[in-house]
């Protein structure tokens, strides 16, 4: 095995052997790699984090017609580091009646829960932390601990904006939780497995974007809710609680919790990408050519995986700059009355048509037909709801006076 | 369905009938009469298919349906039910069957369904009639429907259901269970019109004097279960079992065990089919509704004591060599020829329809039994089922005549005309034509009238018997009965329907409701064809036209096959010349008497039945009323007894009253006071200190509680 | 496994006396609840223990999935109840929601 | 001591320490944020049990959603944000005692049975428990019964919690 073709286990076989040839047991031996490659692993996290800084800035000053940051380095590429600098050297306020030891324990625990979840990224066949069978349960599981974070952060404040927000966030992620974990049933249920590596393989002939649309859909709501990013960014309403629950946070707290943001849309990203798009293989069987043979080392899979992950966050990062936000009791409407139900019947749908057609060849055509048929009849309901309230509302408006202007 | 469990399920349908009628149906008379007659026509089918079955199989008489189950554990051993059909029960099946069903049509019509309600009839009381107004407004008295309507029918599906039990079980113990059940019935049916205290006191007549018979006959069977140890017929009427109880001597006049208990059972059927000296209870049975009468005095009742000494035939003749009768049979012999030629002459001097038919019944069954007496025991069959048919019609055409009759009585409403005396009657012939010729045919069926009916080929059967066996006595004597029968017979016929009509009533009797007559007419055919198939081998001209099928078939359920007796014409002519001189004279005498005073044989002494009903109340009766009025009441019970339970009374009242006085108010009050107000007052104290409505103080408690008990489980019994 | 089965049954046993405590002694009704949740866990222990270490049988998990769906159940209706009651008496102390009185 | 044991030791001294501050502590809050420590103690130790799914249940179910429930409740039934007074009723001594005669008794009984100090056979390879536990859960044969009863049930308790805690508008 070559440094090329698998270059973790090369390094942590040779760790291994240095620390036992120091004379420790090989339990030992083994925690203590295992431990230095976490720290690498979340090391790796964090510079994406660096990195996702500066994509954000500059991303969202393009949308809004403007240069982002453009003075330190080229294109300003090394403004995160300064973000870094000025974040360290404010002064760290821990307001007086704040719940000091929760105040100060939620945004680690914020940032934990997306480094976390790190552990089951698989970066390429052979980059990954662990692969366990239920990693995609581990992704909600850790996920809840974002919601602790949040209620902590936002009940220690003491601060009524906070605690607003908080709860706000909470609801949100609570409720939004339910049509996530049907989305993720749903390539469990295709690839019949819920191990995250198992479901980037099984993707190797067909993104399961073509079996399930409706699923990424759903995933992508859910995910951006979960992250609480605009439409759903009600937990920091700037315009009606100023920041929401990290209001009384500044400095590394705070950035503690804004590189927990970022990092946790790219890994949601990254999920899109693993879970709906192939992950770091998926393509489409052409690296079983003998010419193309070299699509499967490990170094190529991990600037797919990253491409694909970037591609994901774009997106979240698109509709978040391009979608206004929305009132929390339509939040959670659309959630109860429209998402839920539509995740359900996804869900039995899938299921079924999955058993039914796995054998025969219709078995694509069949899950993406549905698909869309399902989507089509939702439209329909929409539209004529839709069509009902607005019916309804013109009949108890008075008319609009028409301003005359010149 | 195999013809065994068709057996079991024949006696079921009348049971079920009358249960939903008594529970359910008892508002509705339609509903009631359906539900009877519909559960006789099943019984009815049930019969006819497993009679026909059993005529399909050859050699019947050895392979007999039988099955039994176990019913009650005695010991080790159980005592077994069952259903036995050999030939002998076959053709007892069939015509119970037959004449059941009809009986039970027939009383459709006769308790008046269809008519008004009547004016004011009272449950318990023949309806008296009821006015109706036709389009003219002739205001008219018409019969009223029988309040008591569907009571009557439940009635007799409870007695159809005793007599297929009494026919197709296979011990002694299961028919006699159906016998009482029948006993009960003639009771409760009897006295169906409570009202009348004639009607009550029949019922209790008969069933005292029928309870001594079963008495005796309880008795023989408790001997027979204790001498054999079974009480199936199949496992007593084995050679083995016989010639035990056969060569067993018992102390009571030196009988053999077999003749003892051949005779106790026999003393029921004296009680059952009414002979001498049991038989005063069956004339005052007429008090019952005549399709009753028809029931228990022809069809089934009292050919069920008939059937039953059949039955115990092999016993009964278990000792019997062939020549000499056993002093068993003898006295069987004797109760039989004597109550036949005594109820003969009782009979002649009847002016009640009905009362005349309950006479001759009783000489009837008296040619059975002294048939059987004298070992005829196919004779004896074949008279009991033959004698069914046409006794059956007979009273049933009475029945119908006494119907007209009471549409005359009502329409001229002349209440004062007894519509049973036939000296009311005469010239029924026009009025009612059907109910005249079955009655015609039903009689000269009894009178034996040569060749044509049924009876002269069973009676002169039983007369060639004791002929051939050189019984002469019995022969003599039975000849005599058959002219008294014929004589008879002839007067009611004469009286009733011939010449002019006596009275207004019978100018307006009319014929009566199909229903009626449809019976009759179906049982005049039975009461003609069933004697062809029992016509002698070698009788003259007409032997062997029709194979004597049933000396072979009931032949066949003896043991050794009763031998073919040689044709002698002897006995022929005489049963010729006793029938058609009986007739004739019949004719002769009756032909032109108008009133009792002309009627020579108003003799006191038969008129009144040789006093039998006064000497038993001599006897008997006054007796006993003495003893229980002086002795048992007056003695034994007020004085004795009474007296030492008041004494008793007395002392313990004085004992309780002290212990009342000085011990329970004190002690045992006080304690329970003292004990109450205890707890009230601990209550005060305690409430506010457990009871204080907080769930973990609940909580608590409980779990203390619950942690001294698991410890004291753990400790004292792990 | 170098755990002997005992640790994990007196850990749980330990669990649920604490729990059991704060049952009885909590006085506010949600830390009755709180104390309710620490003795399912105690149970769900003693399962999950006994499906390790015991032969084949699922049984031992399959319980405690149905031991979380119960509690679940049971902290989603229990805290509702609180909360009527705290709005209707406006306490959730549990000494106070005396009514049932003699 | 073997790696395995010093987890487990860890765990349970979290899980007590926890679980004792749940029920001692004043501030409720803080006793659900304790509760959600001990909880993800006790799913550490599903891990060590090698349930890992119900470890990860646990964190879903108990962390994630009835350990929020409860900081909501705490805070929806409050006047003052902090809690005064003590939180333990008078007869807590009683109760302690209680407690500990439980623990005693438990330990007691359980000393007492002899698969008490049994070690775990290795689980059979190659058999995916969780698969195992799936198809037990839903095949006829098995628990599909209790577990449909279970959904039920939850049903039933998302109905009536709705029901009940919402207020009434009249």
């Amino acid at each position: 095995m070559t440094f090329w073709n698998d270059p973790i286990n090369l390094i942590a076989g040779w760790l291994r052997d240095v620390f036992m040839g120091w004379g420790m047991t090989a339990g030992l031996a083994n925690v203590i790699t295992s431990l230095i490659g976490i720290i690498v692993m979340i090391l790796f996290a964090m510079l994406i984090a660096i990195a996702l800084v500066w994509v954000e800035r500059k991303v969202v000053a393009r949308f809004q017609d403007r240069l982002g940051p453009n003075r330190i380095g080229p294109f300003g590429i090394f403004q995160p580091f300064a973000d870094i600098v000025k974040l360290i050297i404010k002064e760290d306020i821990t307001p007086a009646g704040a719940d000091k030891v929760v105040f100060n324990m939620a945004p680690v625990i914020s940032l934990a829960s997306v480094i976390l979840i790190w552990a089951i990224v698989p970066l390429a066949s052979k980059i990954y932390g662990v692969d366990i069978n239920v990693g995609v349960l581990y992704l909600v599981a850790v996920g809840s601990f974002g919601t602790l974070s949040v209620i902590m952060a936002g009940w220690a404040s003491n601060n009524k904006y906070a605690l607003i927000g908080a709860f706000r966030m909470v609801a949100t992620m609570i409720s939004y939780e339910i049509p996530m974990v049907v989305a993720l049933m749903i390539p469990t249920i295709i690839a019949g497995t819920m191990s995250v590596k198992g479901i980037t393989e099984a993707q190797s002939n067909l993104w399961f974007v073509i079996l399930s649309p409706l699923g990424l859909l759903l995933f992508m709501i859910s995910a951006i809710a979960e992250l609480g990013r605009s439409p759903f960014d009600l937990n920091e309403a700037e315009s009606e609680i100023v920041a929401g629950f990290h209001i009384e946070y500044s400095g590394m707290k705070f950035g503690l919790f804004y590189a927990g943001e970022l990092l946790h849309a790219f890994t949601f990203g990254g999920f899109m990408a693993v879970l709906f798009f192939g992950g770091y293989g998926g393509f489409f069987g052409l690296e079983k050519l003998s010419a193309f043979t070299w699509l499967s080392n490990p170094f190529i899979e991990l600037v797919v995986f990253l491409v694909k992950a970037l591609i994901g966050y774009w997106i979240i990062m698109w509709v978040k700059y391009s979608m206004p936000r929305i009132r929390i009791d339509h939040m959670l409407t659309f959630n109860w009355k429209f998402l839920t139900p539509l995740a359900f019947v996804l869900l039995m749908m899938t299921a079924l048509f999955d058993k039914l057609l796995a054998p025969t060849q219709f078995y694509v055509v069949g899950m993406f037909l549905s698909n869309v048929v399902l989507a089509w009849i939702v439209i329909e309901i929409l539209r004529r709801y839709s069509k009902r309230e607005r019916v309804e509302h013109e009949k108890n408006a008075e008319p609009v006076i028409q301003v005359a202007h010149h | 369905m195999s013809s065994e469990s068709i057996i079991w399920l024949i006696p079921l349908p009348p049971l079920l009938a009358f249960f939903l009628i008594v529970l359910f149906t008892n508002k509705s008379k339609a509903l009631s009469h359906s539900v009877a007659i519909g559960a006789a026509a099943l019984s009815w089918l049930g019969g006819m298919v497993v009679f026909f079955r059993a005529v399909g199989v050859e050699h019947f008489g050895k392979e007999v349906f039988h099955s039994s189950i176990n019913w009650i554990p005695t010991g080790d051993t159980w005592l077994k039910i069952g259903i036995l059909i050999d030939p002998l029960s076959a053709v007892t099946l069939f015509f119970v069957a037959w004449t059941i069903l009809m009986i039970f049509i027939y009383s459709v019509g006769y308790q008046n369904f269809g008519q008004p309600k009547g004016d004011h009839d009272l449950p318990g009381l023949p309806p008296h009639g009821a006015t109706i107004e036709d389009e003219h407004g002739h205001k008219h008295m018409v019969p009223s429907i029988e309040p008591m309507y569907s009571r009557f029918f439940a009635f007799i599906g409870l007695f159809a259901f005793g007599m297929y039990t009494l026919v197709v079980s296979d011990n002694l113990l299961t028919m006699f269970v159906g016998w009482e059940i029948m006993g009960l019935c003639s009771y409760l049916l009897i006295g169906f019109w409570y009202g009348k205290p004639s009607a009550r006191n029949a019922a209790i007549k008969a069933f005292m004097t029928t309870r001594i018979g079963d008495v005796f006959m309880l008795l023989g069977i408790s001997f027979l279960y204790w001498a054999t140890g079974t009480l199936s017929f199949q496992e007593i009427f084995t050679e083995h079992t016989l010639s035990v109880l056969a060569s067993t001597v018992t102390p009571i006049f030196g009988l053999s065990a077999a003749g003892l208990i051949g005779l106790l059972l026999f003393i029921g059927t004296v009680g059952k089919s009414a002979q001498w000296p049991l038989h005063v209870w069956l004339p005052d049975a007429m008090e019952g509704p005549t399709p009753v009468s028809a029931m228990i005095h022809a069809a089934t009742m009292v050919s069920a004591g008939v059937y039953a000494a059949i039955r115990m035939f092999p016993l009964i003749t278990a000792d019997f060599t062939g020549h000499g009768l056993t002093t068993t049979m003898s006295i069987i012999a004797f109760i039989g020829a004597f109550t036949a030629l005594f109820s003969a002459t009782i009979a002649v001097a009847q002016n009640d329809i009905k009362r005349v038919l309950a006479y001759s019944t009783i000489s009837q069954l008296g040619f059975m039994i002294a048939a059987l007496g004298i070992g005829a025991y196919v004779a004896a069959i074949f008279h009991l089922i033959t004698h069914a048919f046409f006794k059956a019609l007979l009273f049933l055409g009475s029945g119908s005549v006494i119907h007209g009759m009471e549409h005359g009585v009502l329409h001229t409403g002349d209440h004062s005309i007894d519509a049973q005396d036939m000296f009311n009657m005469g010239g029924l012939r026009k009025k009612m034509p059907i109910t005249f010729w079955t009655f015609l045919i039903g009689g000269l069926a009894l009178s034996g009238f040569p060749v044509l009916t049924a009876g002269f080929w069973s009676k002169d059967e039983i007369l060639a018997d004791a002929f051939a066996h050189g019984h002469m006595a019995v022969f003599i004597t039975l000849a005599v009965a058959a002219f008294l029968t014929a004589f008879y017979t002839m007067r009611q016929i004469t009286l009733t329907f011939l010449g002019k009509p006596r009275t207004k009533s019978a100018e307006h009797a009319q014929e009566t409701h199909w229903t009626m007559t449809m019976p009759l007419v179906i049982l005049s055919v039975f009461a003609i064809g069933f004697g062809w198939f029992g016509i002698p081998e070698d009788f003259p001209l007409l032997g062997g036209l029709i194979p004597n099928w049933f000396h072979e078939f009931v032949g066949g359920t003896l043991a050794e096959h009763p031998e073919v007796l040689e044709f002698n014409i002897l006995p022929l002519l005489t049963s010729l010349t006793v029938a058609l001189g009986g007739l004739l004279t019949g004719w002769l005498v009756y032909r032109n008497v108008k009133s009792t005073q002309e009627d020579k044989l108003q003799i006191k002494v038969l008129k009144n039945k040789y006093y039998f009903d006064e000497i038993y109340d001599f006897l008997f009766v006054k007796p006993a009323y003495w003893f229980s009025e002086t002795f048992a009441y007056k003695f034994l019970d007020q004085t004795v007894i009474d007296g030492f339970l008041n004494r008793v009374g007395a002392v313990a009242a004085g004992i309780g009253h002290s212990f009342r006085q000085y011990f329970d108010a004190p002690v045992v009050n006080g304690f329970g006071d003292m004990v109450g107000e205890g707890a009230k007052k601990i209550g005060k104290i305690m409430a506010p200190i457990i009871q204080r409505g907080r769930i973990q103080y609940y909580m608590l408690a409980s779990l203390v509680v619950a942690i001294i008990v698991a410890v004291l489980y753990y400790f004292l019994l792990v | 496994m170098s755990i002997p089965l005992s640790w994990y049954l007196i850990l749980s046993a330990a669990l649920f006396s604490i729990g059991l405590f704060g049952v009885l002694a909590r006085k506010n009704a949600v830390a009755i609840l709180l104390g309710i949740e620490l003795m399912l866990n105690a149970v769900n222990i003693n399962l999950v223990a006994f499906w390790r270490y015991g032969t084949g049988s699922i049984a031992g998990q399959v319980f405690a999935i149905i031991v979380f769906a119960v509690a679940a159940a049971e902290v989603a209706v229990g805290l509702a109840l609180i909360i009527s009651v705290y709005r209707r008496r406006s306490t959730v102390i549990a000494d106070d929601l005396d009514l049932l009185k003699w | 001591m073997t790696p395995d044991q010093i987890i487990f030791l860890l765990c349970a001294a979290l899980i007590v320490s926890s679980a004792l501050m749940v029920v001692t502590t004043r501030n409720l809050v803080h006793a659900a944020l304790w509760l959600v420590a001990a909880l993800f103690g006790v799913a550490i130790l599903y891990g060590l049990l090698q349930a890992g799914f119900l470890a990860l249940v646990q964190v879903v179910v108990y962390i994630g959603a009835i350990a929020i429930l409860f900081i909501f409740a705490v805070m929806l039934t409050r006047r003052e944000k902090r809690d005064k007074g003590p939180q333990i009723n008078q007869n807590w001594m009683i109760s302690a005692l209680l407690a500990f005669l439980t623990f005693g008794g438990l330990t007691y009984i359980l000393s007492s049975w002899d698969g008490f100090s049994k070690t775990a056979n290795a689980l059979p390879t190659g058999v995916d428990t969780l698969m195992v536990l799936g198809k037990a859960l839903v095949s006829p044969d098995a628990y599909v019964l209790p577990f449909e009863v279970a959904s039920i049930l939850l049903l039933a308790a998302l109905v009536g919690a709705v029901f009940i805690a919402s207020s009434s508008k009249e």
